[in-house]
């Protein structure tokens, strides 16, 4: 394992003090929890926009705390999701009185430990609520399963729960904004390589040095498909037919595209990647609004990208253009 | 022995939770058929936090050393096994309310109130592929064992022998909770690391009443 | 090789359309040229800024352009500067009549191919000049070698020159600001594994399991020692100490400072390593005004990570403060 | 033959563009060794880009012939190579002027009118372990051929023996510019990749004339 870092158990610890030391105008750190807060939260009257899980995909999601996005950001260990106590704390932490929105990605742990966090916040006298975002189209959607897994779209969600909030809207309506977000993005992903996480000092899959693996979640959990390493072109393709098939997307559809990086791919590769992506929306008389290139959830040093789109209307596109002033999203 | 005073408990925590640390990248390797491989660090990690509890739970009653090792892991682990092996010890402790002391009839409440609070929680059942499928059979034995009027150490062996079972029907179910049902009929043939950490918990029992 | 690409030859072009399709609201193509160029360029009465050098350093420089720092980046191939006519049409592209000042990073090619660019744009009667950039202290400086190579420092260069530009300045004095700039940044990397080019398709170096390399330049040129991997403390401690007692740095100076990734590298491990440089400047008595981290100046999927520290004066601090909107670098 | 006409120069640009090519990955990894490892990519494209142009070069003067190719090279390279050879064949044929003819003595005068630029561009001199520890061996065997009226054919095996002794003599040096200088002493033994190239094209100018 090769890596930046002083000992493996320490990583999240100096992960969040290093934050702290570069960008003290957005973050402070919550004492004695692996959160990092907002230093304007809370806000007068504004409702708190709490995300999290485990850690490893940075920026997401303490990089998205920033006026216009999350009020605060809980931290678990690498690829593991946060223990309860400290997305209460986090929300505790953001209340102004107006409530607090959970953002969560759709896994059995943040799904359990954010629960627990709910049901906790009761007992505290702070309103909470959450929103599942569950975009990755690569798994099979059912009611007796988990269902499909959070990645990259869950970005969206937070730029458009957090303008809404900034906008002083109520927790019922910045929930109901976040729903909607879910119900029209739909993301899939694919990796070159694996990634190690430090505790365990070794990849968690191995993958031939001609194979790629289609729908590879942001954990390295198993994707669709192993095969040979194919052309940019084809791989975009593959991805995009299951992306647009899924809500379906159809022609006069107005979207947003996040094109985001795992890891170590170039951004020379994403671009490459968008340039398709394009030309697919394109044929298909699907027009692009926005797009967004560069690395919003990573898997730590995993070589891959995922694509996510996001299906627009007037209230989404107001939402999405408003400015934004994260330590990793800004928009001016 | 037949019934558990606070102290058993106590040793059945430590016991547990030094069994489970040496086996921890065990858990992570089975885990890592099925999942993202850190099963065995999250619960090692929730082991130490109940070791470093051990000296708290002196003099509390039963009830109260499964809920506070409960509490503990929750806090500690994190994932998808955090809260529900944390629900584990905090149902049972629960259950027992203020008894000073739990036998075999008592037991078998215990984990069947476990059991519903990790259905509950997981939203899940048996067949799922999940620790309940180890759980489950446990639970039942005891009920078994307790409406027979077995001793609490056939009550105990009858119970992990039933969740070593459970452990093993895993290897042919297709999961459909936690990250080991991306996995889908890939996983076919691997047991499930959170019904191999049940399993080990009642041989833990069942080795300390024998 | 394991890319998300296409042909490797076309990775250039295809990277500037997949840019252009992303990002139309800031960047247009030169037709028939490997330029980018502001879509507002050129702006009436204000300098150009024009950048440019070997490609796969994304987002350098292309992500750059923007108001407030570059309008135009000229691409060359993956890690060999661009020729004379691509710099010189991007000059005539941006210039308002007010003179273009071009930001070029110190090495042979990139030099040679921007003087002749300066040359052709006297006959065509544009004003251009150039300020070099040449921050990497892991290269000894002597007036007999080619000197120290750019780095990432060169991302301060275009911020500043970039605001003073915006503010109306004169050529002089957009090209003194950038030489002011010049002379008070210092950077120094570190490399953990190589990179691929992709028209060469294998390593262009090759690193041992527990092996990295300070001093390594952003096209995997050789550094200083090659030696076991040390904690992320122990390397960043060598690195600081090589850069801060090079001006030197002293107690009382106030400073950016830039933790850039260079590709591979996760943004966990970015953070770690500010944590130390925060560290290490506060016992030196030197404080930090500003602090980025993230990835600014690549070499495409190489893993390791370079420092650089900028002296401040009020009036760097001022035009540091201004705001931007590149593609890739935002400030609100 | 004594005198190098026009068609003799396209053949020589045709000549000198298919061995680059054929060398391509060669010059790659002697590059490799002390600088990025792309010059024979960087070469090579430009030679493509010669290759191109070589219908356009039929009937112009030697010197436009020699200019033109100099600027194809200048516009198609890039990197630190592109201008240096741009500027070899650009100032040689500027040194040409409208002669319709070149002979020993202007081929001296032209290669020491390249030799000049390149420095001058370059900043370098000979001894920097660059193509100018080619050129000037090379250049100056010209001169001297010329001064004792020596044949086309011996004046160009001198210059490209000379050539050849420059790129061996390379191995002992330590770089000072270009990207071969940041190796500083780790590339003592390794030859020049620029000064190969040059020997390269004495070379075929030494078998055209023989
Ligand atoms: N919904 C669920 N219901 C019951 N058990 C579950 C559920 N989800 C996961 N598990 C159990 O948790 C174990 C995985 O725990 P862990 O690795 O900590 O979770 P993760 O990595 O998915 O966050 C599985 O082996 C399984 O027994
Ligand atoms: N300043 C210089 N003066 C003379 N020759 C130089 C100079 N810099 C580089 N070279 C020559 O150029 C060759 C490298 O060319 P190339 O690989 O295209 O350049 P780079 O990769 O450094 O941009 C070297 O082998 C050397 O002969
Ligand atoms: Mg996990
Ligand atoms: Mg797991
Ligand atoms: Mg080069
Ligand atoms: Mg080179």
């Amino acid at each position: 394992m090769k890596k930046l870092i002083n000992a493996p158990e320490n990583v999240v610890q100096e992960m969040l003090a290093g934050m702290v030391m570069a960008h003290p105008e957005y973050v402070r750190k919550l004492e004695g929890y692996q959160c990092l807060v907002n230093a304007q939260a809370p806000v007068a009257g504004k409702v708190g926009l709490v995300s999290g899980g485990g850690s490893g995909h940075e920026p997401a999601h303490a990089g998205f705390i920033g006026r216009g996005m999350l009020d605060a950001a809980c931290v678990g260990n690498v690829f593991s999701s946060p223990t309860p106590d400290h997305f209460l704390e986090a929300a505790k932490a953001v209340d102004s009185g107006a409530g607090v929105l959970m953002v969560i990605k759709n896994y059995s742990g943040d799904l359990m430990n954010s629960q627990m966090a709910e049901e906790m916040a009761e007992f505290e006298g702070v309103k909470v609520t959450r929103v599942i975002v569950d975009d990755d189209v690569a798994v099979k959607n059912s009611t007796y399963t988990t269902g499909r897994r959070g990645i990259a779209g869950t970005v969206f969600v937070h730029k458009i729960a957090g303008a809404k909030a900034a906008q002083g809207a109520s927790l019922d309506e910045v929930k109901a904004v976040a729903e909607k977000t879910v119900a029209n993005v739909r993301s899939m992903g694919m990796a070159l390589s694996p990634c190690i996480v430090p505790i365990a000092g070794k990849a968690n899959f191995s993958l031939a040095e001609d194979e790629m693996e289609i729908g590879m979640g942001i954990h390295g959990e198993p994707g669709i498909t192993r095969s040979k390493i194919a052309p940019a072109d084809e791989i975009v393709s593959a991805l995009m037919e299951k992306i647009l098939d899924d809500i379906p997307f159809v022609a006069g559809d107005e979207v947003a595209v996040m094109v985001n990086g795992l890891g170590a791919t170039p951004l020379m590769e994403l671009y490459i990647v968008n340039r398709k992506v394009a030309e697919i929306c394109a044929a298909r008389g699907i027009s692009i609004y926005r797009t967004f290139v560069g690395e919003y959830m990573t898997a730590l040093e995993m070589a891959g990208a995922s694509i996510s789109v996001l299906r627009l209307d007037p209230e989404l596109k107001a939402l999405l253009d408003a400015p934004a002033d994260a330590i990793a999203f800004k928009q001016c | 022995m037949e019934q558990l005073t606070s102290q058993d408990f106590q040793c059945l925590i430590a016991g547990f939770a030094a069994n489970v640390i040496a086996r921890r990248d065990e858990l992570n390797e089975l885990d890592g058929k099925l999942g993202d491989a850190d099963f065995g660090t999250s619960i090692a990690g929730g082991c130490n936090a109940l070791q470093a509890l051990l000296p708290e739970l002196v003099g509390l009653a039963p009830g109260m050393v499964l809920g506070k090792s409960g509490m503990t892991l929750v806090k500690s682990m994190g994932g998808a096994s955090g809260p529900l092996f944390g629900t584990i010890f905090m149902r049972a402790g629960k259950e027992l309310g203020n008894q000073t002391e739990a036998g075999v009839a008592e037991l078998a409440r215990m984990f069947n109130a476990s059991l519903e609070g990790v259905k509950t929680l997981g939203k899940s059942d048996v067949g799922d592929k999940t620790l309940i499928d180890a759980l489950a059979p446990a639970a039942q034995a005891l009920s078994a064992a307790a409406a027979r009027g077995a001793t609490l150490a056939e009550a105990l062996a009858d119970a992990c022998a039933a969740a070593g079972q459970g452990v093993e029907a895993t290897k042919a179910m297709i999961a459909n909770r936690g990250r080991a049902h991306y996995v889908g009929e890939r996983g076919i043939g691997h047991q499930d690391a959170g019904a191999t950490a049940i399993h080990l918990l009642f041989k833990v029992f069942a080795d300390y009443a024998a």
